[in-house]
C-alpha cells in the first residue's frame, strides 16, 4: 500500500469499522470485538506511515476537487502524525475501557454510541491527515457533530442542554470566525493549502494579518481559548469514555492542532512572530491558562476539575504555537502527547470511581483510596505528568514551552507557566492525598477490602499511566517528529 | 392643456388608484377582487390607448389603398391580458366560493377571528 | 428535431396538461405529469449541454424573425435556471403520487395534475422566452395554476392563504405588466435583446425610470423579497406537501432569474446599479430579510412555515449576491438559486413524509421520530446541515462564495451577516431536530417509516446536496459563466 | 323559470342567431375584427342563456360537463398540435408556411386550426366556469 492510500486508510478504516459495527448490533461480544480490531488495525496502519515520513516523505492525495483550487485532500506530515499516533494508540486503550463501562454503567444505545465514537475518530484522522484549510475545517465540523450525540448520548434535559451549549459555541466560533478566516485567506493567499513557511507571507499589512490570526484563534472553538471554553465542561455530561478520548484528546487536540498548523503551515514562524497581535494573543492564553486553573479549584465534581484542566492545558498549546519560534512549537506539539496520556488517565480514573464506587464528587471520595489503590495510584503518576514534574512525560513538553518563553523574551509567560504548575500540583494532587489519608466521610458506604472496577478499566488506566512514564523515559520518537516540523 | 392631452393617463391613474385603494380597504373578498380587476382594466386601458393613432383605423391593408392605422400589437397584448385577468378573477372566486363554504363568511376579519380560535 | 428543443421543452408539458385532465383518473394523470416532467428534465439537460458547448441558442416561433417574433433565447443563466426546474420537478413529481393520494380528493386528482403540469409549463416557458410579454404572459399561467395547487391543501387555511397569495401575485403580475408595457412605450419592441439595444437611447426620459420601478416592485413581489414576503408563509405552510416543496424550490428562483434578466440583460447593470442604485435598495432589504426571517424561523411551532420563513430569508441570500453586482456575487446568488432548490427540496419531501404519517407538520407531531422514522428524520437532519452551511454540502459552497464576493468588495458586515445568518439556521433546524430526538412520543400510536415512492426522492434531493457539495465545479462553473454573460464581461 | 313564457320564447329565438354570429366572429376574423377568443365567449353565451332559462339540469341534457371539460382540454391540445404539426413537417414551431403547398394557403390553414383550437378552449372553459358556480349550490341543498 502506497503511502498516499495509508492516509485514506485510516480516515476510511474507523468508518468501515462503524458499518461493522452497526452490522453486528444484535451481538454485543461480536460488536465489541469489531471496535477493538479496528482500533489495532487503525493503529497499526497509522504507525506504519512513520517509516515513510521519518525518511521525508510528504504523501499526498485528492480526494476530489470541490472548485478548482479548493480540494479535499490529506497529506501526512509529522505533526499530523504524531497527533494521529496518539489519537489512534489511545482509541485502543478507551475501547477496552469503554466495554468495561459501558457494561457495568448499564448505558443505553451503545451501539449508537460506538457507531459515533468510530465517526469521530474517523473525522480526528481525516483532520490531521489534512492538507488544506478547507479540509481540516471540514473534518473539524464533521467531528463537531459527529460527537454531538455522543455528548447528548443519556437524552436527558440536561444532556439537550448541554448539547446546546456544545453545538452553540462550537458551530458559532467555526463558522463565525474560522470560516470567515479562511475565505479570507483564500483571498489574500489564492490558496488554502498548507505549505512549510505559510502562505501568507506579504499578502497584507500587518495588521491586517493580526486581525486574520485573531480570528484564527479563537475561531478554533475546539481549542477553548477563553472566552469561548464553555463548551467544554458541559460536554462532560457525555459518558466517560468520550470525555477521556474526545474531551481530552480527540476533540480538543484537533483544535489546539489545527492552531498549531495554521501557526505553522498557514502564517510560517517567521511572519507569526512580526504581527503585532501574536504577543497580545499570547497572554490572552496564559491568562486562559490561569484562570481556568482557578476555575478548576472550585470544581468539587471531579469530571468538571479535569475538563477545566483541560482547557487549562490546552492554552499550553496554544501558547506554544503563539510564541512562534521552535522551542515553542516543539513544546506545544510535545504537550499534545503527553497531555494526552496523561489527562485521559485522570478521565479513566473518575469513570472508574463512578462505576465502582458510584461517587462523582471529590469530596465525597476521601478515603477510597483505600478502596481502588491501583485507580489513585494511577490517577497520582498521571497527575505528575500534567503538572510537569519526573518521573512523568509532561516534563519534557513544559520543559521546551519554558525554553521557547525564554527565547522568545517572555519572561512573564514563563512566570505564569510556573504559576500554572503550582495551582495544577494543588488542585490535581487533592484528589489521591484525600482519597488515600483522609477518612471516609459520614454516611459513605464503603464496602470493605479492596474493591477495583472491571478489569478492562482498570488495565486500561494503568496503561496509559504506564505510558506517561515511559514518556518520560523515551521522549525521543515524539521529539524527533517535531523537530522534523520546525526544520522544514 | 399640455396636462389635459394626457387625459387618457389619467384616467389610468384615476382607475389605478380606485382599485388599488379598494383592494386594500375592503375587508370583504369579493369587494377586493373587485378592486383587483378595477385595478387591471386600467393597464388594460393604458395599452390600449398607448396603441391608439389619431385616425387611424383597424390594420387592414386593401390592395392599393393607404390608411392610417392603430398600432395593433397592444391591443392583441392586452387581449391576452384580459382573458388573464378573467382568469384570475374566476380563480379569485372560485376561491371566495370555498372560502365561505369552509368558513361561512367573506369578511376578512371575521375569518381570522376563526382561524385564531383553532 | 433537436433544433426544435427549446419550444418542445415548454410545448410538451403544455400539451401534458390537458392530457392529464382528459384522462380523468389519478394513475394515468400522474403518469402524464411524470412523462412532463421527465422529458422536461431530460431537454434541460440537452440544453444545457449545447449552451456551454457552442453558445447562446436562439429560436424564432414561427419562423418570424425577432424583433418581430416571439423569440426563445436560451444562454448559460436561463439554461440553468431550467435545470433547477425541470430537475425539481423530476424529483418532486415520483414523490407526489403516494402524498398526492394521501392528501387529496381523489376526483381532483387529475385536474390537480393539470394544474401542476401547467404550473411547470409556466415556469419553463418564463424561463427560456426572451420576450418580453411572453414572461408575463407564463407568469399567469404559473401563478394561477400555483394559487389552484396551493388551495388544495387540506387545511381550509389553504383557501385564505391562496387568496393571499392570489391578490399580492396579481398585484405583482400587473406592476410587472406595466413596467413592460412603459418600456414598450419608449421602445416599440417587446425583444429582450432588442431592449437592451434601445433603452439607452431613451433611459433620459423619465418613463424609463418608472418602468424600472414598477417591475422591480412587481417582481419582489414575485420572489418575495423582504416585506413583500407576507403571502408566502401561509402558501408554503397549508399548500399539500408536494406543492410547497415544488414551488418552494422553483417559484421564488425563477422570479429571482427575472430579476437577474430585465436588470441585468435588459437594463443593463451599469444602468440598474450605476443610475438607479437598485443595490441600495436590494442590500438593506435582503440584510434584513436573513436576519429577521431567520429570528421569526426559529420561533415557529408549525414545522412546514418554519421552512418557509427560512426560505424568505435563503432568498435574502441570492438577493445578497446579487445586489453586490460583481461576478462572484452573481456566481454566489446564482448558484444559490441551485442549491437552495436541492436543499429545501429535501427538507419539505422529509416534512411531507411526516405528513404523510403523522398528518401533522407541527413540532409536537415529530416527538420522537427520530427513532419511528429515522431515515425521514435522517433526511432532514442531512439536508438541514447543508442549510446550516456545513462543509461538502452545496450549502457550504453558497455561503463560501457570498462571503468571498463580501470580502472581495472589501464589505465585512456583508460577510458577517452571511455568517450569522447560517447560526441563525443552525438554531432553527436544531429545534426540529431536539423534538425528533430527545423528546418522547406523545401519540398514542407508533408511526412506521415512510414508504419507499416517498423516501427515494427525498434521498436524491440530499445526496444531491452532498455530491454537489463536493463536486461544485459543474455548478459553479455554469453560475460563474451565467454571471459573467449577464455582467457582460467577455469570457 | 318554466313559467317565464317570454323569456322561454325569447331563448329560444335567440339562441341559434347567437350562435351563427358565433360563428361568422370566428371564420371572419383572419380578414375582420374577430376570432377564437370572441367567438368563444360568444358560444358560451347562447348555452349560459339556455341554462338560465331552462336550468341547469336541461342544460346538461343538451351538453353533458363531459363534453365541455373534453372541449377545454381539447382546445389547448388542437392548438399545440398544429404547433408539433410545423415542426414535423419541418418548419418552426407555429410556422404555418409548410400546411400548405404555397405559404398563403399554409398561412390561411394555420390560423383557422390555432383559432378552431382556440374557440374550443375559450368555449368550455367558459361553460365550465359557469357550471362551476352555478352548480355549486345544488349540491348543498
Amino acid at each position: 500500500m502506497s503511502p498516499e492510500w495509508t492516509a485514506a486508510v485510516a480516515v476510511a478504516l474507523p468508518l468501515l469499522g462503524g458499518l461493522a459495527v452497526l452490522a453486528l448490533r444484535r451481538w454485543p461480544n461480536l460488536r465489541e470485538s469489531a471496535t477493538l480490531v479496528t482500533a489495532v488495525a487503525l493503529f497499526f496502519v497509522v504507525a506504519s506511515l512513520l517509516g515513510p515520513v521519518r525518511g521525508g516523505a510528504r504523501p499526498e492525495l485528492v480526494l476530489f476537487e470541490v472548485v478548482p483550487g479548493i480540494s479535499l485532500a490529506l497529506q501526512v506530515e509529522p505533526l499530523g502524525l504524531l497527533f494521529a499516533l496518539v489519537a489512534s494508540f489511545l482509541w485502543i486503550i478507551t475501547s477496552l475501557y469503554s466495554i468495561g463501562y459501558m457494561r457495568s454503567h448499564h448505558e443505553s444505545h451503545q451501539t449508537r454510541f460506538y457507531f459515533f465514537f468510530t465517526v469521530a475518530i474517523s473525522a480526528a484522522m481525516g483532520a490531521a491527515f489534512s492538507a488544506n484549510l478547507f479540509t481540516l475545517f471540514a473534518f473539524y465540523e464533521v467531528l463537531t457533530l459527529g460527537t454531538y450525540p455522543l455528548v447528548t448520548h443519556h437524552g436527558t434535559d440536561e444532556a439537550r442542554r448541554a448539547g446546546r451549549v456544545y453545538l452553540g459555541i462550537l458551530l458559532s466560533t467555526s463558522i463565525g470566525f474560522q470560516l470567515l478566516a479562511i475565505i479570507w485567506t483564500w483571498l489574500l493567499a489564492g490558496t488554502v493549502a498548507f505549505r512549510p513557511g505559510g502562505i501568507l507571507t506579504g499578502t497584507a499589512s500587518a495588521g491586517m494579518l493580526s486581525v486574520l490570526l485573531v480570528l484564527y484563534v479563537f475561531g478554533v472553538g475546539k481549542a477553548a481559548v477563553m472566552p469561548f471554553h464553555r463548551w467544554l465542561p458541559a460536554a462532560m455530561v457525555a459518558p466517560t469514555p468520550v470525555s477521556a478520548l474526545l474531551h481530552a484528546v480527540a476533540v480538543v487536540k484537533v483544535g489546539v492542532f489545527t492552531i498549531l498548523k495554521i501557526a505553522i503551515y498557514v502564517f510560517g514562524l517567521d511572519l507569526l512572530r512580526t504581527l503585532p497581535a501574536t504577543p497580545w494573543l499570547a497572554w490572552a492564553a496564559a491568562a486562559t491558562i490561569i484562570l481556568a486553573s482557578l476555575v478548576a479549584f472550585t470544581k468539587d465534581n471531579l469530571k468538571a476539575r479535569l475538563a477545566y484542566s483541560t482547557i487549562s492545558q490546552l492554552s499550553y498549546i496554544v501558547l506554544g504555537a503563539l510564541l512562534a519560534n521552535s522551542m515553542g512549537v516543539i513544546g506545544g506539539g510535545m504537550h499534545i502527547a503527553m497531555h494526552a496520556f496523561g489527562k485521559i488517565t485522570l478521565f479513566f480514573v473518575a469513570g472508574a470511581v463512578m462505576v465502582a464506587a458510584h461517587e462523582t464528587e471529590i469530596s465525597r471520595m476521601h478515603g477510597l483510596g483505600r478502596t481502588m489503590p491501583i485507580t489513585f495510584g494511577a490517577f497520582f503518576v498521571a497527575s505528575l505528568s500534567i503538572i510537569g514534574v519526573p518521573p512523568a512525560g509532561g516534563l519534557w513538553s513544559k520543559w521546551f514551552l519554558g525554553l521557547g518563553t525564554l527565547e522568545a523574551g517572555q519572561k512573564g509567560l514563563l512566570a505564569m507557566l510556573m504559576l500554572s504548575s503550582l495551582l495544577s500540583l494543588v488542585y490535581l494532587l487533592e484528589v489521591p492525598v484525600k482519597a488515600f489519608f483522609r477518612p471516609v466521610p459520614d454516611g459513605a458506604e464503603r464496602a470493605p477490602g479492596i474493591r477495583e472496577a472491571p478489569w478492562p478499566m482498570v488495565l486500561a488506566l494503568v496503561l496509559t499511566a504506564a505510558a506517561t512514564v515511559g514518556l518520560f523515559l523515551y521522549p525521543e520518537p515524539v521529539f524527533d517528529l517535531m523537530t522534523m516540523v520546525v526544520a522544514q | 392643456m399640455r396636462i389635459l392631452g394626457y387625459y387618457n393617463y389619467w384616467v389610468v391613474i384615476f382607475l389605478m388608484m380606485v382599485g388599488f385603494y379598494t383592494l386594500i380597504s375592503r375587508g370583504n373578498l369579493v369587494k377586493k377582487l373587485v378592486g383587483l380587476t378595477v385595478f387591471q382594466t386600467s393597464v388594460f386601458i393604458l395599452y390600449i390607448s398607448m396603441g391608439k393613432i389619431e385616425g387611424g383605423t383597424a390594420p387592414i391593408i386593401m390592395q392599393g389603398q393607404h390608411v392610417v392605422y392603430s398600432n395593433p400589437i397592444p391591443h392583441v397584448l392586452i387581449l391576452t391580458g384580459i382573458v388573464v385577468g378573467i382568469a384570475t378573477t374566476a380563480v379569485g372566486l372560485s376561491l371566495v366560493v370555498r372560502i365561505k363554504e369552509a368558513y361561512g363568511t367573506i369578511e376578512e376579519d371575521e375569518i381570522h377571528v376563526q382561524d385564531d380560535v383553532l | 428535431m433537436s433544433a426544435n428543443l427549446p419550444v418542445l421543452l415548454v410545448v410538451v408539458p403544455l400539451l401534458c396538461a390537458p392530457l392529464a385532465a382528459l384522462t380523468r383518473r389519478p394513475r394515468p394523470a400522474w403518469g402524464v405529469a411524470m412523462l412532463a416532467a421527465g422529458w422536461a428534465f431530460v431537454v434541460s439537460i440537452l440544453l444545457l449541454s449545447r449552451v456551454l458547448a457552442q453558445g447562446t441558442i436562439s429560436y424564432h416561433i414561427g419562423d418570424w424573425a425577432p424583433p418581430w417574433g416571439i423569440e426563445y433565447r436560451i444562454d448559460e443563466v436561463n439554461a440553468f435556471v431550467v435545470l433547477i426546474v425541470s430537475g425539481i420537478a423530476a424529483v418532486v413529481t415520483p414523490y407526489a403520487r403516494r402524498s398526492v393520494e394521501r392528501e387529496i380528493d381523489a376526483t381532483r386528482i387529475p385536474l390537480f395534475y393539470t394544474a401542476y403540469v401547467l404550473c411547470m409549463a409556466g415556469l419553463l416557458g418564463i424561463s427560456v422566452t426572451g420576450d418580453v410579454f411572453n414572461v408575463f404572459v407564463f407568469l399567469e399561467i404559473s401563478s394561477l395554476s400555483a394559487y389552484a395547487l396551493i388551495a388544495q391543501g387540506p387545511d381550509r387555511r389553504a383557501l385564505t392563504a391562496s387568496y393571499q397569495y392570489l391578490i399580492m401575485g396579481s398585484i405583482g403580475a400587473t406592476f410587472i405588466v406595466i413596467g413592460i408595457g412603459l418600456m414598450y412605450v419608449m421602445t416599440g419592441t417587446l425583444n429582450m435583446a432588442d431592449l437592451a439595444q434601445r433603452l439607452p437611447m431613451v433611459d433620459a426620459n423619465r418613463t424609463i425610470p418608472v418602468a424600472f420601478a414598477f417591475l422591480a416592485v412587481g417582481i419582489s413581489l414575485k420572489l418575495a423579497l423582504f416585506p413583500l414576503h407576507l403571502w408566502l408563509p401561509n402558501a408554503y405552510t397549508y399548500a399539500p406537501s408536494a406543492v410547497t416543496a415544488f414551488i418552494a424550490s422553483t417559484a421564488t428562483k425563477v422570479a429571482v432569474y427575472m430579476l437577474l434578466r430585465f436588470f441585468f440583460t435588459i437594463f443593463g447593470a451599469a444602468f440598474a446599479f450605476d443610475v438607479m442604485h437598485l443595490d441600495r435598495v436590494l442590500m438593506p432589504l435582503a440584510i434584513i430579510a436573513i436576519v429577521t426571517m431567520s429570528l421569526s424561523a426559529i420561533y415557529q411551532v408549525n414545522v412546514k412555515r418554519l421552512l418557509a420563513y427560512s426560505s424568505i430569508a435563503q432568498i435574502g441570500y441570492m438577493i445578497l449576491g446579487i445586489s453586490l453586482a460583481s461576478v462572484t456575487g452573481l456566481t454566489a446568488g446564482i448558484l444559490h438559486l441551485f442549491n437552495h432548490a436541492l436543499m429545501k427540496g429535501g427538507l419539505f419531501l422529509a416534512v411531507g413524509a411526516v405528513m404523510y404519517r403523522t398528518g401533522s407538520v407541527r413540532l409536537r407531531a415529530m416527538e420522537g421520530l427520530g427513532r419511528e422514522m429515522p431515515w425521514t428524520m435522517a433526511a432532514f437532519v442531512l439536508a438541514g446541515l447543508s442549510l446550516i452551511g456545513v462543509p461538502l454540502t452545496v450549502g457550504f459552497v453558497s455561503k463560501w462564495y457570498l462571503v468571498l464576493a463580501g470580502l472581495e468588495k472589501g464589505w465585512w458586515p456583508v460577510a458577517a451577516v452571511v455568517l450569522v445568518g447560517s447560526l441563525l439556521a443552525a438554531i432553527y433546524i436544531w429545534k426540529v431536530v431536539e423534538v425528533a430526538y430527545f423528546r418522547e412520543r406523545s401519540r398514542e400510536e407508533p408511526v412506521r417509516e415512510a414508504p419507499l415512492a416517498l423516501l427515494l426522492p427525498m434521498w436524491i434531493l440530499v445526496l444531491a446536496n452532498y455530491y454537489f457539495g463536493m463536486h461544485a465545479d459543474l455548478t459553479v462553473g455554469v453560475a460563474h459563466r451565467a454571471a459573467q454573460v449577464l455582467m457582460g464581461v467577455a469570457q | 323559470m318554466s313559467d317565464r313564457v317570454i323569456l322561454r320564447i325569447g331563448a329560444k329565438v335567440l339562441i341559434p342567431f347567437i350562435l351563427i354570429f358565433a360563428l361568422y366572429v370566428q371564420f371572419h376574423g383572419d380578414f375582420g375584427p374577430g376570432g377564437g377568443f370572441q367567438a368563444g365567449v360568444i358560444f358560451a353565451a347562447a348555452f349560459i342563456l339556455y341554462a338560465l332559462v331552462y336550468g341547469l339540469e336541461n342544460a346538461d341534457r343538451v351538453l353533458p360537463p363531459t363534453v365541455v371539460y373534453v372541449c377545454a382540454a381539447v382546445g389547448v391540445m388542437i392548438y399545440a398540435g398544429t404547433g408539433v404539426l410545423t415542426l414535423f413537417l419541418g418548419g418552426e414551431f407555429l410556422d404555418y408556411n409548410v400546411l400548405a403547398h404555397a405559404p398563403e394557403h399554409g398561412q390561411e390553414l394555420g390560423i383557422m386550426l390555432v383559432e378552431l383550437g382556440v374557440v374550443t378552449t375559450v368555449f368550455g372553459v367558459m361553460v365550465a366556469v359557469f357550471h362551476a358556480f352555478a352548480g355549486r349550490g345544488r349540491v348543498e341543498r
